[in-house]
């Protein structure tokens, strides 16, 4: 059901490019509701159109064929379903595999990080980028590393390349501090990350400031690149789970969701109702136990040490709840193609039962404890204002999209599994600033509990497996998209009909919600960069794939 | 000790990251010295994936590794006893591993923490070309922690052996050669070609179409492996 | 000032007291900062559901000194393209002074106390500016960017809470009329100045907070965004004589607490120091109860809360003060 | 004499302190051992190589901070030996006087913050 807006941007697809370049898709098979194969030259003006219709760019990637290179445009739109579109550009291929696009930085910022991806993972450069750097690797890399004329690195390479780097490291030291170093100008640059405190992993944030104001940051990405979609290429569908399981590891359930989704569309499957219960029963204690951690850590930041030891003590027990049903901590890969790896087992659900009532009094706490701390709301309310347009532009999604009054949750508005039938609220806010995107996780919290009380409620019997499915998808595209803690995530699949997959993108939340900080950040102190970043909610591998 | 490693070949007493002091062990002062290093190993804030979030919760309210005196996690390395590599090595993050591990003032010990850091862990395959595999290829490793993740006990327990270590004056780490028997070679045997666009695109009509002319240099490869859609 | 026997007098005595009383003091600062960091370990712990250093030693209590003993072992780094010998004069600024300011502290009745200085708790707060001169010091030395904020922070910080600091004293020194310590605790045998200037007390504590760096006013060594703020390039134990500094800062500004405001020695039954002791472990166990409960300032709220609420109110106390006291000799019959 | 001997006191204090550094500076140089390593002694900073020095020129907030601290800390100190015989010499001049004191110095506080040197920009 394609909305209003995108009739009149399907009928201006229309007048743009060729008429039978613009197809409609089914969404229940494919999850797209349009598709359309512009011109090289035109795809700023579709971007352009795309942004004016209130579309932001969910998605940016490249697929490698014999003759060309494919780009692949996702947009998407906040609000109900029906709305994501995928645009194609070809860039056909030169002598040694050279292929160009053009950018649309001008349009979009975010396209600024994809098309550095893109440019780095396939050797295609896009007219009009100004900084084609490396954006996940390592500057000095010689390899396009998702082309699929690359077979691999020789044996023993990770350890020459290593230390060639290590090489490099010292070299640039001795060129950044010579002899005699005498510097008097106002230029403060300062490193924050990839090993600090309030990174979260292995973020590293160049400030630029003056005294303690930032005039500009740079986020630097890639030290958690783990070269997840290369390697899925070289796996098949079922070996993938543990990626899943080690993207976003603190709310992996989602991501096994996601994966879960994407297959069963493709294959055309539907999985039998206790599976889709226990799903949603797993996924959201797991978004409970990932908000927690983010609380905790986030008043790490803000140099509240007590909270962090509370959020973790209530995140171990939901950690123990899920740990029954799956005999894992944290790196899931309980999901299964229809089905689940196993049954949840008979004390589980008395265990939840234990559990609600006394987080609730604990969720209590925290609202003493923390929401209504003088120094608390001094040190987040104004903070870090992200506007409406900087979203947009940006993708930016999830709780820090909800804390801006965009009440777009994909559970309640692209929804899948059993999330419709279930009555819950998507919690929002209208500042905008850290303090609100505080307020939005902990209400979600909430919603997760009541959400998990309804499911204990109403948990139906019955098989958690389809029985022997084929090892193959069927050959063609899929995309699919599910609300994880953090946003957005979108799975896109070519699948050429083998054993595994032939190209797998995936859309992480965090790495559009990252982007945005440059937007964010220029204006605040050195202290409230910590709080921004905190804010954020991020997990580095999951940037990084 | 470990023939093959280009490191060690550079830098032959690599392995000893420590001159001896200049009253080394005078009359047992060493022993002393090294008992209280033992009880007293601070840990480096520092956590590369998935097995960060355990060293987290070994140090929170639960587990509490502060009960052996290992609690006081110092963000800075020349506060640091311990660097606990906690997650995978991706390649760029390898030189300020390595310059983290030289910025910690001696004595100082590693603990190799999840298969990543040990040896690759789950994101080894054939000619992979992003991460390192295995930490003690670059610096010497005084205990390994096996897991994926490893438990926050698995955690406690690796550091126990390591104060169990040095209170009999083992200090010294290890390293690996460059390449073991079971690390990555190229095998290209699961890397595809590519398929061709317009073959792929292809509306979903009459099976048997001529397939199109290739267009670089790479193979044309059937459709696919796999059974009819 | 008390007279030890079996010393010889004149010079030579002197010295020799001044020794044995330096090298008590420097004891007393070890032993005490290692239980301090202990018992600060043990309170963070209680506060967090957990149970702390637990098997070094009984109940964990031999823990800080095998840190302290390793500390010590530890490799001293000289960083590159740093001031070698601002780098290492730093530590000794910041303990230095400290110790000194041991000197006035009123140990019991009598007249018991090192030296009682004519100018009293003037001097403490002159010799902890010393110590703040190290801090900036320390982070300037070692061109370490993280050190730099750290140690600029501080002494912006440090500062602007000498004001309210000092002030909030003031209304201490019109009731006693005297600025020798023994003289301020001597004037309390009736009544505590906690009950008198009870606001007095408060700003004191705040102050002296931010003045020895503790949470929520941390931000020079702030974990989360400086790392380690000043000390960032600090290893071994010249990092240990940085604790030793703070956690004796502390120590003694609890001990000025005590003192000025909860009648110092005074106490029945038991000895002058017991109770002194005893007071300012309780001050300092309140200055940990806070670290661990709040979040951290902001530097620019930092600066505004001394300038705008601290320092008004500390003057208004002054003010008021002068009222009642004039006031209370007006109805009471005037002595002068 | 007595005041001498205060200034002993102090002195023989700050070199006993100034001593325990130096004795447990040089402890470390016999007894611990050294570390090897190529960037063993270069400046900390995330572990990335640092971009530029660190002596810089900086913000102006934290000099404005100092110069008004100058000010109030004079006067401070001239406030302390008027409120310690401010009990013996009690009286309404004495009280007038020392209103008019703290008045004048509530005025810097207005003016400063009417500046805005209490808000950064």
């Amino acid at each position: 059901m394609p909305s209003a807006s995108a009739q009149d941007l399907q009928s201006w697809l229309l007048g743009a490019v060729r008429a039978d370049e613009v197809t409609e898709k089914d969404p229940k098979a494919s999850g797209i509701v349009l598709e359309a194969l512009v011109g090289r030259e035109r795809i700023r003006e579709v971007a352009s159109r795309f942004l004016a219709e209130g579309y932001y760019l969910e998605s940016l990637t490249a697929a490698d064929f014999t003759e060309c290179f494919e780009l692949v445009y996702h947009f998407n739109r906040w609000g109900k379903a029906g709305a994501r579109s995928c645009v194609r550009v070809l860039a056909p291929k030169g002598p040694d595999e050279t292929a160009s696009g053009v950018s649309i930085r001008s349009v979009y910022p975010s396209a600024v990080w994809y098309e550095r991806e893109v440019h780095e993972m396939f050797g295609v450069t896009f007219e009009g980028h100004d900084n084609p750097k490396r954006l996940l690797l390592p500057e000095s890399s010689a390899i396009f590393p998702l082309r699929k004329s690359f077979k691999g690195e020789p044996k023993g390479s990770d350890v020459t390349q290593s230390l060639k780097l290590i090489e490099e490291d010292r070299e640039g030291f001795d060129v950044a501090f010579p002899k005699t170093l005498v510097q008097r100008n106002k230029d403060y640059y300062l490193n924050m990350g990839p090993q600090h405190p309030s990174t979260h992993g292995v973020l590293r944030v160049l400030l630029h400031l003056d005294g303690e104001r930032v005039l500009d940051a740079e986020p630097i990405i890639g030290y958690s690149h783990r070269h997840h979609e290369k390697m899925m290429e070289v796996q098949n569908y079922l070996a993938c789970w543990p990626n899943f399981g080690r993207l976003d590891y603190v709310g992996a359930m989602s991501y096994n969701f996601g994966y879960a989704v994407l297959i069963e569309r493709a294959m055309g499957i539907q999985p039998p109702p206790r599976v889709e219960h226990i799903r949603v029963l797993v996924t959201e204690l797991n978004r409970i136990a990932s908000h927690l951690l983010w609380m905790g850590t986030f008043l790490l930041d803000l140099g509240g040490f007590t909270p962090f030891f509370y959020c973790f003590d209530d995140r171990e027990k939901i950690l123990d709840i899920l740990e029954m049903a799956t005999g894992e901590r944290l790196t899931y890969d309980y999901f299964r193609f229809g089905g689940l790896d196993r049954d949840i087992p008979a004390e589980m659900v008395p265990a939840i039962r234990a559990f609600l009532p006394e987080f609730k009094k604990h969720l209590r706490d925290y609202r003493t404890l923390v929401t209504n701390n003088v120094i608390f709301e001094r040190r987040t309310r104004g903070v870090g204002v992200m506007t409406r347009d900087t979203a947009l532009r940006y993708g930016v999604t999830g709780p820090i999209l909800r804390s801006l009054g965009v009440p777009f949750d994909l559970r309640r508005d692209e929804p899948y599994s059993i999330y419709p039938s279930l009555d819950f609220e998507v919690p929002t806010a209208t500042e905008g600033d850290v303090y609100s995107r505080y307020l939005v996780r902990t209400r979600e919290m909430e919603e997760s509990v009541k959400i998990v009380q309804q499911v204990i409620e109403r948990l139906p019997a019955g098989e958690t497996t389809l029985g022997k499915l084929p090892k193959n998808v069927p050959k063609g595209e899929y995309y699919s998209a599910v609300e994880s803690a953090r946003g957005l995530f979108g799975i896109y699949l070519i699948s050429d009909g083998s054993l595994n997959p032939y190209r797998i993108k995936l859309r992480t939340p965090s790495f559009s919600n990252l982007n945005a900080l440059v937007d964010v950040l220029p204006g605040c102190l050195v202290s409230d960069v910590v709080a921004v970043l905190g804010s954020i909610d991020i997990v580095l591998p999951e940037i990084d794939r | 000790m470990s023939p093959g490693n280009p490191h060690l070949e550079k830098n032959p007493d690599y392995l000893k990251t420590q001159d001896p002091a200049g009253i080394a062990n005078f009359f047992h002062v060493e022993d002393v010295f090294n008992l209280a290093r033992a009880n007293s190993l601070w840990p480096l804030t520092f956590g590369l994936a998935c097995c960060g979030i355990e060293f987290m919760a070994t140090g929170a309210a639960r587990f509490d590794f502060d009960r052996f005196g290992f609690g006081v996690a110092r963000p800075s390395p020349r506060q640091a006893d311990l660097m606990i590599v906690a997650g995978t090595i991706s390649r760029k993050m390898v030189p300020c591993i390595k310059t983290l591990y030289d910025q910690m003032p001696a004595p100082k010990y590693v603990i190799a923490f999840g298969g990543c850091a040990i040896a690759g862990g789950p994101f080894k395959y054939p000619g992979q070309y992003g991460i390192l595999e295995g930490i003690d290829k670059i610096i010497p490793v005084n205990v390994y922690v096996p897991g994926c993740p490893p438990r926050p006990e698995a955690l406690i327990a690796g550091i126990l052996q390591l104060k169990a270590q040095i209170e009999k004056g083992r200090t010294e780490g290890v390293m690996s050669p460059a390449t073991v028997d079971d690390s990555q070679d190229a095998r290209p045997a699961e890397y595809k070609n590519t398929i061709s666009r317009a073959d792929f695109r292809k509306p979903p009509a009459p099976p048997a179409a001529p397939a199109p002319p290739p267009a670089s240099a790479s193979t044309p490869s059937p459709a696919a492996a796999g059974p009819e859609v | 000032m008390t007279a030890i026997p079996f010393l010889p007098a004149g010079i030579l005595g002197e010295a020799l007291k001044i020794v044995l009383w330096g090298t008590f003091v420097v004891l007393f600062i070890s032993v005490n900062t290692l239980f301090l960091v202990w018992m600060e370990r043990k309170v963070s712990a209680r506060i967090q559901l957990r149970r702390g250093p637990l098997h070094v030693g009984p109940a964990g209590l031999l823990q800080t000194l095998a840190d302290a003993i390793k500390l010590l072992s530890k490799e001293l780094v000289s960083p590159r393209r740093a001031d070698p010998f601002l780098y290492a004069l730093a530590p000794a600024l910041v303990f230095a002074p400290v110790i000194a300011a041991f000197l006035v502290v009123p140990l019991g009745p009598g007249g018991l106390s090192i030296r009682d200085l004519n100018v009293g708790f003037l001097f403490v707060f002159s010799l902890t500016n010393i110590a703040f001169i190290g801090i900036f010091i320390a982070g300037w030395s070692s061109n370490n960017k993280y050190a730099l904020l750290g140690s600029m922070r501080a002494v912006a910080q440090n500062i602007s809470y000498e004001i309210p600091l000092l002030l909030s004293t003031m209304g201490v020194v019109m009731m006693a009329g005297t600025l020798r310590m023994q003289g301020i605790v001597e004037a309390q045998d009736k009544l505590w100045f906690v009950w008198t200037q009870p606001l007095a007390f408060l700003l004191f504590l705040v102050a002296a907070l931010a003045e020895a760096n503790r949470a929520p006013f941390d931000i020079p060594e702030a974990e989360s965004e400086l790392v380690a703020g000043f000390h960032t390039e600090y290893s071994g134990i010249r990092f240990a004589l940085f604790f030793l500094g703070e956690y004796t800062a502390i120590f003694v500004s609890s001990a000025i607490a005590a003192s000025l405001f909860l009648g110092g020695w005074q106490g029945p039954f038991l000895p002058g120091p017991f109770w002194l002791l005893l007071k300012t472990y309780a001050i300092v166990f309140v200055v940990m109860w806070v670290r661990w409960t709040f979040p951290r300032l902001r530097s620019d709220q930092l600066m505004a809360f001394a300038w705008k609420v601290l320092i008004p109110f500390a003057m208004l106390n002054v003010f008021a003060t002068a009222l009642f006291l004039q006031l209370h000799a007006l109805f009471a019959g005037r002595s002068a | 004499m007595p005041l001498l001997l205060d200034y002993a006191y102090v002195l023989g204090f700050l070199v006993i302190g100034i001593g325990f550094v130096v004795v447990n500076t040089l402890l470390p140089r016999l007894i611990s051992p050294k570390s090897r390593g190529a960037r063993a002694n270069d400046p900390y900073e995330s572990g990335e190589v640092p971009v530029g020095s660190a002596w810089v020129q900086f913000d102006v907030n934290y000099y404005l901070f100092a110069l008004i601290f100058i000010a109030f800390d004079v006067e401070a100190a001239f406030l302390f030996p008027v409120l310690t015989v401010y009990r013996e010499s009690i009286g309404w001049t004495a009280f007038i006087e020392v209103s008019l004191f703290l008045g004048l110095l509530s005025f810097a506080i207005l003016y400063a913050w009417k500046k805005g040197l209490f808000e950064w920009k």
